[in-house]
């Protein structure tokens, strides 16, 4: 029986083997590639869910299977790679295989039926991508998750650049990588701090550091820390350093202005990007380190509210966006600032739930958005449609459905785990102001989101046609419609997965799954469970209205009444036949939102400042630093001019110096030896 | 007997007049007229010493040095002459074309 | 096992001892006796064969001489000759060997050089004459001898660096290094007197004996050791008697200005090493501190060579600054002699004597090179030499290696000599002689590099059609010396033995 | 006797070349370079020393001769390799061959000499990183230059005369400075023997002696400062690199590569055997100077990089930032400090190499290198720019590339360095140097590689010749080997790095 360690590993390997194909064959492939690279996505979902099965039956898998480089000595440390399958990890392997799938599949209509140079490439950087991130997914330690880290965001630059000869692409793949490379040199200072200290990086079993991290503040262990530190507060700072990666690649605030210029890139790679390979990506870091996480309740505030304020400030963004893609990139950083939130507030399962059912239904919005710009022929603003219900019904329902998850309208998959996220918020924060502030930013941002969605929705496809190609749309073929039907199943049952607000009002057990999965109960990794979680948290859980039961109920009215509320408003202003654009009735406020409160204006200006720093530094380096060497040879030069010019050329004058040099000679040692005494 | 001191007196003085000549003159002959005085000036020392020593080394040894001065004042000349050929002077200071 | 086992008045003996001496003086009278007997005929070829086949021979000779221990503590000791005034012993037989080997590179190249010339045979006469001389002031061993082969040297010279008849400024060389020569001798000559009065004797290791009873007369004696080091200084081109070298050496036919600059200076070197450390050793406790006196021009030598030199606009002008800037290096063998501690001394002197050997390789190849350039008439100054190395690219590389040589890289020959040169003056204590030593090195590798990027470098800027004619003789001699200075690398070890083991013998 | 077949081969390689007329030298160089190749990959297959070299380490394939004895001292032939030589050699055999292929489409002039002198400097560089006597070691040092010189002066671009002598005279006067700060330790030691090994070993015992008014203590401070300005110049840091940009933008690309891809590397080289090796203490007591020292070099160095306009400046400041990576892990003195700078010598070799190539084909075709005078190159000339791309990205440190393990290598190790005083401080800041070298990479990718094409010189654009895009291709596949499977080198440099942490007592933790 083939190990499970040998599945994450083929797992890994066949998107990558498909990147290496699409890079060698070329021209050579059906399809420029698509072919083999679905056929790898699709091996590695089926192998994936053999994994998730093999866990499900209780078999986990923590080893190395390949050691990059080791130390001996004091530095006796072992850099590897090595599979950790859990059942996060497990479940993580599935959604990215199976949206990696999805969007192979889709591509096929978006980039091979509308003729698109350079295939090979695309799906070469396709498979990279899947291959990093699944990577990354089962990865056992912090060195090996921060390598296929950068990894994701390379193929990101490749895939967000992919059309480089416009000039927009090429920008934005540059503003991506950089704005998440200044987040990653915190990520790499926080490995490298996790290795000083710890002497391992491994996320799981005794030798772990989260393990040794709990034993060192239990005192029963001694780490090293800079200065002699108290290791509470170094736990926090390397926490805190590590998520700066995190806040990077999830495009949390003030990292997040990448993302929405990542729209750039082809419309299915922003599909993969936003649902389940890059953004993620931080999320699923700091689930995966978060037995580390949560021994730092400064680090488990600081992610909260930064969580909580990207909700709602990106939220706020979206509502004034004309791109359909614009709209829906900032709704991402939003829900990921939903996912933080619950990260923060010791909410671990809800915050994998949220990453989970946000996987489906943004990339269903994603492909959706995609099939309209097949049929718009490229054309993203949405004041250009309108009417499309009648034209792509299969989008259209598709698309409603993962609006309505998205916007957390009951029963959708978004309801339930965007509620789970605000309870757990709240019940934790009854004890902790800090984090019913985030509670706060979390509960604003729902009526916004479910504003800006349904304000796309109409726009988009309700309405009268406001241009001619929104009258004749281009039709899309079942690669679109196949994906885009499965992941609007998804996004309609994948709440079934986790009925906690049911279990715990009505007291039916066994059907929060998602709660017992990541609580071990089918087998799991010692250490790694959310019961473990919660012991060691920071956080106590306090209730309203006397009851865990009215709790939640009171929670869950609240929110959806509020998301009603933002869907009635939209529906109010642009479900109407001839929508207006009322957002300029916002005024200022508008151009501020419009200006993404002129967070890119300052990170440019950074850029800026930064550059003119650096010609200052060329100037300073030109004139002085080399002003110095070629003045010490310039007075070298000069002094030889005047040395020479002793040499008179009139024989009379060598003489007069001869004798006046002997007689000098003869006076000084006349004096040193005393001859005339 | 006249003491030895005197006669290195006289050598001296004899030596700075021929060395002040040689700074002063600028007659290419004039010049090596001035040579031959420091030449001799050194003679002086070495007959006087000689004496003084009462060996017979100074004064060979003189004989070598007017012997070699001799020659030295052929070479001169015939320098000289061809200074003359080509500057059309003998003054030591027209010959200045090389220089620094 | 020496050659020469006799006892000393033996003329025969006398005879072998000095036989590469004779050698050469035989080869000048050979050359003056065929333009004698044929004055008609320009028997160029005769003339320089023969002249390059004494010179040869007495290298040869020599080196036997020096390689089977003849005169050396392994083989008998010192030949003392002729009441002492000559003496034949490894540092004499080192310096022949330098004086002989540069004489037969300048008799190989100047046979190109006299192509059109009217009389070769005076030419190589005065060459070989002044070649003998040079080779007697190696075997000098009394200030009388010293005296009268450093004026045998002199007058020739004097001539040759005014060949050029017709050229006014091989006549104005000519005319400076003979007033300034004549002005140095006179001081010599008065110095050379008062030590006499000083010690009653001009015998080298008489007056060694004699310094130590000297008494009043220190002063005297003081005053006389410094105008006999006055002498020294002018035939080594040290300041402040260097004013003659750069205006001679550029004046003079370039061959004569190798010739000038490497044997002439060793011989220089030779005498003023044996006069200071067989006699005058003693008086540095007693009458002056010659050391001193040597480390301050060896100091100002130094600088003033090597900063003279680099804004030169003609090369052979900078190199022949920078031949006044060697000879400081030389003057650190001198300046780090001290009272007592002999083997230190040696060792820094023989340094120095290693140091000339290599030089006069490098210098006079590169001085060759100019006579070559100048065989073909493209111009003295840097800019002329633009693109050479295209056009002759054996004799730009040859160039190149003499260049990096004199700078001291540590790719040739030139770099181990000023390296134990320099350890030898630390290990004697004189640290700051080395320091600056080593600064004006550092100095000196700019303008030998400029030299390079003219010839390698810079595209040619009028035609070099002229260097299509290869003259053999010059190629020859420029070939051999880059040759030995490339191989004076990994075989630096005899030369600098046996130059150890000659000036262990002086101090001795 | 293999390094000296290796020596003598090269060597005489040289000499054919120059000796060949102009249309055959070449193929025949590239041909002849196989065999110091070929001779290096057998070094290391067959290597089987342990330890370092200088510590009483067993030294693999070592010859000691006598050569001289002058002044009571042994000049000796010796050679030999450790794990920290050999992999330097390998990457000047490999490089120089790759170097000499990619001078096929620059090199137009006078070939036979061109190729003769690459030959030439290879075999010198060989000779410096397997030298064990320091005169040995100094001759081929020195030797290297006079070679680069040429390269520079004849070949070069417009102002390569004033390029030439200015990186000639200015690493000149730095070895000179560490000439004789060497010879300042060497006198005041009881021993007659310039044998590498047995001068750090006398100076590990503590016999260092006084050198006239200096005590010994004062004494290993001035030669070490001088030993390290001497080597600082090489590698270069700032504030004494500016010869380093004039130098590389002048030079043909081939010896761009060259000088960027090995011959900084003599630099640090020469800062891991001499200072760190033989005066651990001193570098011990100077760790924060240096340290900052650099970090300003990484920043700095960045900083230049990010103004530069033409391509081959960026890389060349980018050079200065990152081979102040390796300072940083030398001075950590730890196991991964000390291993990882010794890696990063060969990554880095590798990856500027790369870099400099990349750029070399590309003003090939455009003649020009201005980032203003060109964009969309992706379009034209794509595998060129896209290997490009590749390397630019290895520059930035992209994992399992060779850049990664180097520069993790050294965080790691310098992070918890007990030498360094505040580590964790200098680590931090010097790290920030991957954020501005992805800065300006980057943006000048951006500029000229993509976006609509455009070309201000007039010159038809093709795809590259193969032979320009070989040696890049094997390069980038070396860097990539190196970066997933580091331990080909990182295991044998540990070996031979390791002990130097017991001068030191241990260094982290």
């Amino acid at each position: 029986m083939v190990s499970v360690s040998a599945y994450a590993q083929a797992i890994v390997l066949l998107p990558f083997v498909s990147f290496v194909v699409a890079l060698f064959a070329r021209d050579n492939l059906p399809k420029g590639g698509a072919y083999s690279g679905i056929a790898a996505t699709a091996g590695s979902l089926l192998l994936s869910l053999a994994t998730l099965a093999a866990v499900y039956g209780g078999r986990t898998v923590n080893e190395t299977f390949y050691t990059w480089a080791v130390g001996t000595g004091a530095q006796d440390w072992t850099l590897s790679f090595g599979a950790l399958i859990d059942p996060l990890s497990a479940l993580m392997l599935v959604i990215v295989s199976l949206i990696a799938l999805l969007v192979h599949v889709f591509s096929l209509g978006y980039m091979n039926d509308e003729g698109e140079e350079d295939l090979p490439r695309y799906y070469a950087g396709l498979g990279l991508f899947t291959a990093s991130m699944l990577g990354f997914v089962i990865a056992d330690n912090l060195l090996m998750a921060f390598m296929f880290f950068e990894l994701v965001g390379l193929c990101s630059y490749l895939l967000i650049g992919f059309h480089f000869r416009e000039p927009g692409p090429p920008s934005a793949a540059k503003k991506a990588f950089l704005v998440t490379r200044f987040g990653d040199y915190f990520f790499l200072i926080g490995v490298v701090a996790v290795f000083t200290t710890f002497g391992t990086a491994a996320f799981a079993g005794a030798e772990s550091f989260p393990h040794l991290a709990e034993a060192a503040l239990g005192g029963d262990a001694t780490v090293w820390t800079p200065g002699n530190m108290a290791e509470s507060t170094w736990f926090t700072i390397v926490g805190l350093l590590v998520l700066g990666g995190v806040i990077g690649k999830s495009a949390q605030f003030p990292l997040h202005t990448w993302l929405p210029d990542a729209m750039e890139g082809p419309t299915p790679v922003s599909a993969l990007i936003h649902a389940a390979t890059m953004v993620a990506a931080g999320v699923y870091l700091v689930a995966r380190m978060y037995g580390f996480y949560v021994l730092s309740p400064t680090a488990m505030g600081i992610i909260a509210l930064v969580g909580g304020f990207t909700a709602l400030f990106a939220a706020t963004m979206g509502v004034v966006k004309q791109e359909l893609k614009q709209v829906l990139a900032y709704s991402t950083i939003s829900q990921y600032g939903y996912m933080m939130l619950a990260l923060g507030s010791g909410g671990y399962v809800a915050a994998v739930f949220h990453l989970t059912t946000h996987a489906f239904f943004k990339a269903l919005l994603f492909l959706g958005a995609g099939s309209v710009i097949i049929a718009m022929h490229h054309v993203e603003d949405m004041w250009e449609m309108g009417g499309l219900k009648n034209k792509l019904p299969v989008t259209y329902w598709t698309f409603l459905a993962g609006s309505l998850a998205l916007a957390g309208i009951f029963p959708f998959a978004g309801f339930w785990s965007k509620d789970e996220i605000l309870y757990e918020t709240l019940i934790h924060g009854l004890n902790e102001p800090l984090l019913l502030i985030g509670y706060v930013f979390g509960l604003l941002a729902v009526p916004v989101t479910a504003f800006y969605t349904f304000r796309m929705v109409f726009l988009t496809f309700h309405g009268e046609p406001r241009s001619d190609l929104a009258r004749d749309p281009h039709p899309v073929r079942w690669n679109v419609k196949g994906p885009l039907s499965v992941l609007g199943v998804l996004a309609v049952v994948t709440g079934g997965i986790n009925l906690v607000p049911v279990k715990k009002v009505l007291g039916i057990k066994g059907i929060d799954v998602l709660h017992k999965w990541l609580n071990n109960d089918w087998g799991g990794i010692e250490g790694l469970s959310s019961h473990h979680y919660a012991k060691i948290g920071p956080y106590e859980s306090g209730y309203l209205f006397g009851g865990e039961a009215a709790t939640v109920i009171a929670g869950a009215a609240v929110s959806l009444t509020l998301a009603l509320a933002g869907l009635a408003l939209a529906w109010r202003l642009y479900g109407v036949a001839d929508p207006a654009e009322h957002t300029a009735k916002l005024g200022q406020i508008r151009e501020l939102l419009y200006n993404n409160y002129y967070q890119d204006e300052y990170q440019v200006r950074i850029a800026d400042a930064v550059r003119d720093a650096a010609s200052g530094a060329d100037t300073f380096d030109q004139g002085v630093v080399d002003g110095v060497v070629n003045g010490v040879s310039s007075v070298s030069l000069l002094s030889s001019e005047r040395i020479r010019r002793v040499q008179t050329g009139i024989v009379g004058n060598y003489a007069l110096l001869l004798t006046l040099g002997l007689t000098t000679l003869l006076v000084v040692f006349a004096l040193i030896g005393g001859w005339f005494q | 007997m006249v003491p030895v001191e005197y006669y290195l007196l006289l050598s001296s003085a004899v030596f700075c007049i021929g060395l002040y000549g040689v700074l002063t003159r600028r007659n290419a002959l004039y010049f090596l007229m001035s040579v031959e005085l420091m030449l001799n000036a050194a003679n002086i020392n070495l007959i006087a010493f000689s004496l003084m020593w009462g060996n017979l080394t100074g004064q060979t040894f003189a004989l070598f040095t007017i012997a070699l001065a001799a020659a030295e004042v052929a070479v001169g000349i015939g320098i000289i002459l061809v200074l003359y050929r080509n500057f059309g002077d003998i003054d030591v200071m027209d010959a200045a074309t090389m220089r620094w | 096992m020496s050659l020469l086992l006799q006892a000393t008045t033996d003329w025969a003996f006398s005879v072998r001892a000095l036989a590469p001496v004779l050698l050469v003086a035989l080869s000048g009278l050979a050359v003056l006796g065929i333009d004698s007997l044929w004055p008609d005929e320009r028997s160029l070829e005769l003339v320089a064969g023969t002249a390059v086949a004494g010179t040869l021979s007495a290298l040869g000779l020599s080196l036997w001489y020096l390689a089977s221990g003849t005169g050396q503590p392994g083989g008998g000791g010192a030949i003392r000759l002729f009441s002492e005034t000559i003496i034949v012993d490894g540092t004499a037989l080192f310096f022949i060997a330098i004086v002989t080997s540069v004489a037969a590179m300048v008799s190989v190249a100047s046979y190109d050089y006299l192509e059109a010339d009217e009389n070769p045979g005076s030419y190589y006469s005065l060459l070989l004459f002044a070649t003998t001389a040079m080779t007697l002031m190696a075997v000098a061993n009394s200030l009388a001898t010293v005296f009268v082969s450093l004026e045998m040297a002199s007058l020739p010279s004097y001539a040759l660096v005014a060949y050029l008849k017709t050229n006014r400024g091989s006549v104005e060389a000519g005319l400076k290094y003979f007033l300034i020569g004549a002005v140095s001798a006179a001081v010599f000559a008065f110095g050379i007197s008062l030590v006499y009065g000083a010690t009653g004797t001009l015998l080298l290791t008489d007056i060694a004996a004699q310094i130590g009873g000297v008494g009043d007369l220190d002063g005297i004696l003081g005053v006389g050791i410094l105008m006999i080091a006055g002498g020294f200084a002018f035939k080594t081109a040290s300041v402040p008697f260097h004013f003659w070298a750069p205006e001679a050496y550029e004046g003079a036919p370039a061959p004569i200005s190798a010739f000038l600059s490497s044997a002439s200076k060793a011989a220089g070197f030779v005498v003023a090493f044996r006069v200071f450390a067989v006699a005058f050793q003693p008086a540095l406790g007693v009458a002056i501190d010659w050391g001193l006196l040597f480390g301050i021009l060896a100091v100002v030598t130094m600088v003033l060579g090597n900063f003279a030199a680099a804004t030169q606009t003609e090369v052979k002008r900078m190199l022949a600054y920078s031949s006044i800037g060697h000879a400081g290096y030389a003057l650190i063998g001198l300046a780090a002699v001290t009272a007592d501690a002999n083997p230190a001394n040696a060792s820094v002197m023989g340094a120095a004597m290693a140091h000339l050997f290599v030089y006069g390789f490098m210098n006079t190849g590169a001085f060759l090179f100019i006579a070559m350039v100048e065989h073909w008439g493209i111009g003295r100054t840097f800019e002329d030499y633009a693109g050479v190395g295209r056009k002759a690219p054996m004799a730009s590389l040859a160039m190149a290696v003499f260049m990096f040589s004199l700078a001291g890289l540590p790719v040739f020959g030139g770099f181990f000599s000023k390296y134990i040169l320099f350890l030898g003056a630390i290990n004697a204590g004189f640290w700051w002689l080395a320091a600056v030593g080593a600064v004006t090195s550092a100095l000196s590798l700019f303008y030998y590099s400029r030299v390079v990027k003219a010839l390698w470098f810079e595209e040619a800027n009028g035609s070099l059609d002229a260097l299509d004619s290869k003259p053999t003789g010059l190629y020859a001699a420029v070939i051999v010396a880059g040759v030995v200075t490339l191989l004076l690398l990994p075989g630096f070890g005899p030369v600098i033995e046996t130059a150890e083991a000659a000036a262990a013998a002086l101090f001795a | 006797m293999i390094i000296e077949a290796l020596l003598a081969a090269t060597f005489l390689s040289a000499v054919i070349v120059f000796a060949l007329p102009d249309e055959y030298a070449p193929k025949t160089a590239f041909g002849l370079s196989l065999v110091p190749v070929a001779g290096s990959l057998y070094m290391w297959a067959t290597f089987t020393g342990s330890g370092n070299a200088l510590t009483g380490g067993d030294i693999a394939f070592q010859t000691v001769l006598p050569w001289l004895e002058v002044a009571g001292y042994t000049f000796q032939w010796y050679v030999g390799v450790d794990g920290i030589s050999l992999p330097l050699v390998v990457l000047t055999t490999f490089l120089t061959t790759l170097a000499i292929v990619s001078a096929w489409t620059p090199i137009d002039t006078r070939k036979s000499q061109f190729y003769g002198l690459m030959l030439l400097m290879e075999a010198n560089l060989i000779g410096v990183f397997t030298a064990l006597d320091f005169f040995a070691w100094f001759v081929f040092w020195e030797a290297v230059l006079v070679p680069m010189y040429f390269l520079i002066g004849v070949w070069g671009g417009p102002r390569r005369q004033y390029a030439a002598i200015k990186f000639f005279v200015y690493t000149n006067i730095a070895s000179l400075v560490m000439f004789i700060g060497f010879m300042m330790l060497v006198v005041s030691l009881p021993i007659n023997s310039f044998g590498l090994p047995a001068i750090t070993q006398s100076l590990a015992a503590g016999e260092l002696g006084n050198f006239y008014f200096l005590a010994p203590d004062a004494l290993a401070a001035v030669a070490f400062a001088a030993l390290f300005i001497g080597f600082a110049v090489k590698v270069p840091v700032v504030p004494v690199h500016t010869w380093l940009p004039d130098a590389h933008v002048e030079a043909p690309t081939p010896v761009s590569v060259m000088l960027a891809g090995v011959l900084l590397k003599m630099g640090t080289y020469a800062l891991l055997r001499f200072n760190f090796t033989m005066l651990p203490e001193q570098a011990s007591a100077f760790a924060v100077p240096i340290a900052a020292i650099a970090v300003l070099s990484v920043i700095y160095g960045a900083m230049l990089a990010l103004a530069q306009q033409d391509l081959k400046r960026i890389v060349a400041y980018s050079s200065v930032s990152s081979m102040g990576y390796v300072i940083l892990g030398l001075v950590a003195f730890t196991e991964f400090g000390l291993g990882g700078a010794t890696f990063q010598m060969i990554a880095h070799g590798l990856i500027s190499g790369l870099m400099f190539m990349a750029v070399g084909v590309i003003y090939n075709a455009t003649h020009t290198r201005l980032v203003g005078d060109m964009s969309g190159l992706a379009d034209r000339m794509p595998v060129a720019v896209w290997i490009l791309v590749a390397g630019a990205f290895a520059y930035m440190g992209l994992p399992l590339m060779a850049g990664f393990a180097g520069e993790f290598f050294i965080f790691v190790g310098s992070f918890g360095s007990t030498v360094l005083p505040s580590a964790p401080l200098f680590t931090g800041l010097a790290m920030f140097g991957i954020v501005i070298v992805a800065g300006y990479l980057l943006f000048a990718m951006q500029r000229t590689l993509f976006g609509p094409f455009r070309l201000e010189t007039e010159y038809e654009l093709d795809r590259a010749p193969i032979h320009d895009i070989a040696p890049l291709a094997a390069l980038l596949a070396a860097i990539i080997v190196l970066g997933v499977v580091p331990s080909l080198f990182w295991n044998m440099i540990l070996d031979a790095t390791v002990p130097l942490l017991d001068l030191l007592g241990g260094g982290a933790l």
